[in-house]
């Protein structure tokens, strides 16, 4: 699986993007942040407020609840300020 | 119909005259253009430097044109987007809609920006004297956003 | 703040880099262009000819503007208006306003066009192959300015 | 008094301006119309119907109890088709 983060996500984790690989039992978004919230500091910060970030799944906006799986591209960033 | 992210400026000229050449069905143009401002609340900003999520990004300005078009009697539409490093009084985004009468142009025109506002992964990092921050989403964005919903 | 009526073509990109150049306050720029088309309820336009009553149109213009201005907050405006013989694709009328914020330079550039459509002193006559026509007034324009009413 | 006529007015009337020295009775633009009028079929055509004719005295629009004098710039056209 593929997860991306953009601007202070980003920059809380240290990294843009990284290949990951949740145990099985992670088939959610939400269970992806808890399981990544695992990985260290950096990530606990991350996603210490989940209603401060949106997540797309292969490109699409999604909600905590969507399902994951290995091939995803999952993305997570704060709401958009462009324009 | 068109949309583009790019680092170099936006040649707004010649991006219209691009939307309108030869298309005599077009009776206005409706355009809207963003600049960095040099202020933001109270602070002075030196310069920005906007981040997207490159693949994404296209995807929702195609979605959010699509959109435009099956709600308005399109001729022509635009979207260019600006990511990089940008300074007080550059262009960060323009969009533009045409269609055979001025209503549709202008109300295209807005429903683009507004939603481009609340759907795009763009993301801008200002500068100020106090140093480098994410800029928060704007609860008014969504507010101007939510008009269109149906 | 600048209204003008000319006969040349309007060079839209350096109209708007003019209006906006230097002024690190704007954040957003709202833009209507009018363009001759080529077909007129059932009828095909080969062109048109714009009169008007030089002195009265910088008036009536100079007075919209003035209004737009003192309903939003506005860092800079333009209109310029064509006269003369045009044809189908030409631009007949360039406003825009430049605001700190979208929704008023937006606002403010559909206010500027519904007005000037219904209060100056411009009138179009248009080349059919029936012939040449003055162009009748829209109710749907009164009703549009009508909106800007308070 | 100087009277100018744009579009189809200045059409049917044959000049797009003239000089005119009303008798002293026409105070108003509804007496300058019936005025006019009575100058020729022309003048009779255009003004025939002014709900379809919109004035301006001294380049503002007025209504046609409007009054006028001998000094004013008067003009009659049809409603505006500009932008």
């Amino acid at each position: 699986m593929k997860v991306l983060y953009f601007a202070w996500v980003r920059q809380r984790i240290g990294v843009g993007h990284e290949a990951v690989t949740p145990p099985p039992e992670v088939l959610t978004i939400s269970a992806l942040v808890d399981w990544l919230r695992t990985r260290g500091p950096g990530y606990a910060e991350a996603f210490a407020d989940t209603r401060a970030i949106r997540c797309a799944v292969n490109q699409e906006y999604v909600e905590p609840d969507h399902p994951v799986a290995s091939g995803d591209e999952v993305a997570f960033f704060p709401p958009v300020t462009g324009g | 119909m068109s949309v583009r992210v790019q680092e170099e400026d936006i040649d707004i000229g010649a991006e219209l005259a691009e939307m309108t050449v030869g298309n005599h069905a077009i009776g206005g143009l409706g355009v809207f253009v963003g600049l960095v401002r040099d202020i933001a609340g109270e602070a002075a900003v030196a310069g920005m430097t906007l981040e997207h999520y490159p693949g994404m990004t296209e995807r929702q300005l195609e979605a959010i044109e699509a959109e435009a078009c099956a709600r308005w009697p399109l001729q022509a539409s635009r979207i260019v987007h600006r990511v990089g490093r940008l300074e007080p009084g550059d262009n960060i985004v323009l969009v533009a809609c045409a269609s055979a009468h001025r209503q549709a142009a202008l109300d295209a025109t807005a429903f683009l920006i507004d939603w481009l506002k609340t759907k795009a992964p763009f993301w801008k990092l200002e500068e100020t004297r106090a140093g480098a921050h994410w800029v928060d989403a704007r609860e008014s964005d969504d507010a101007a956003a939510a008009r269109w919903s149906r």
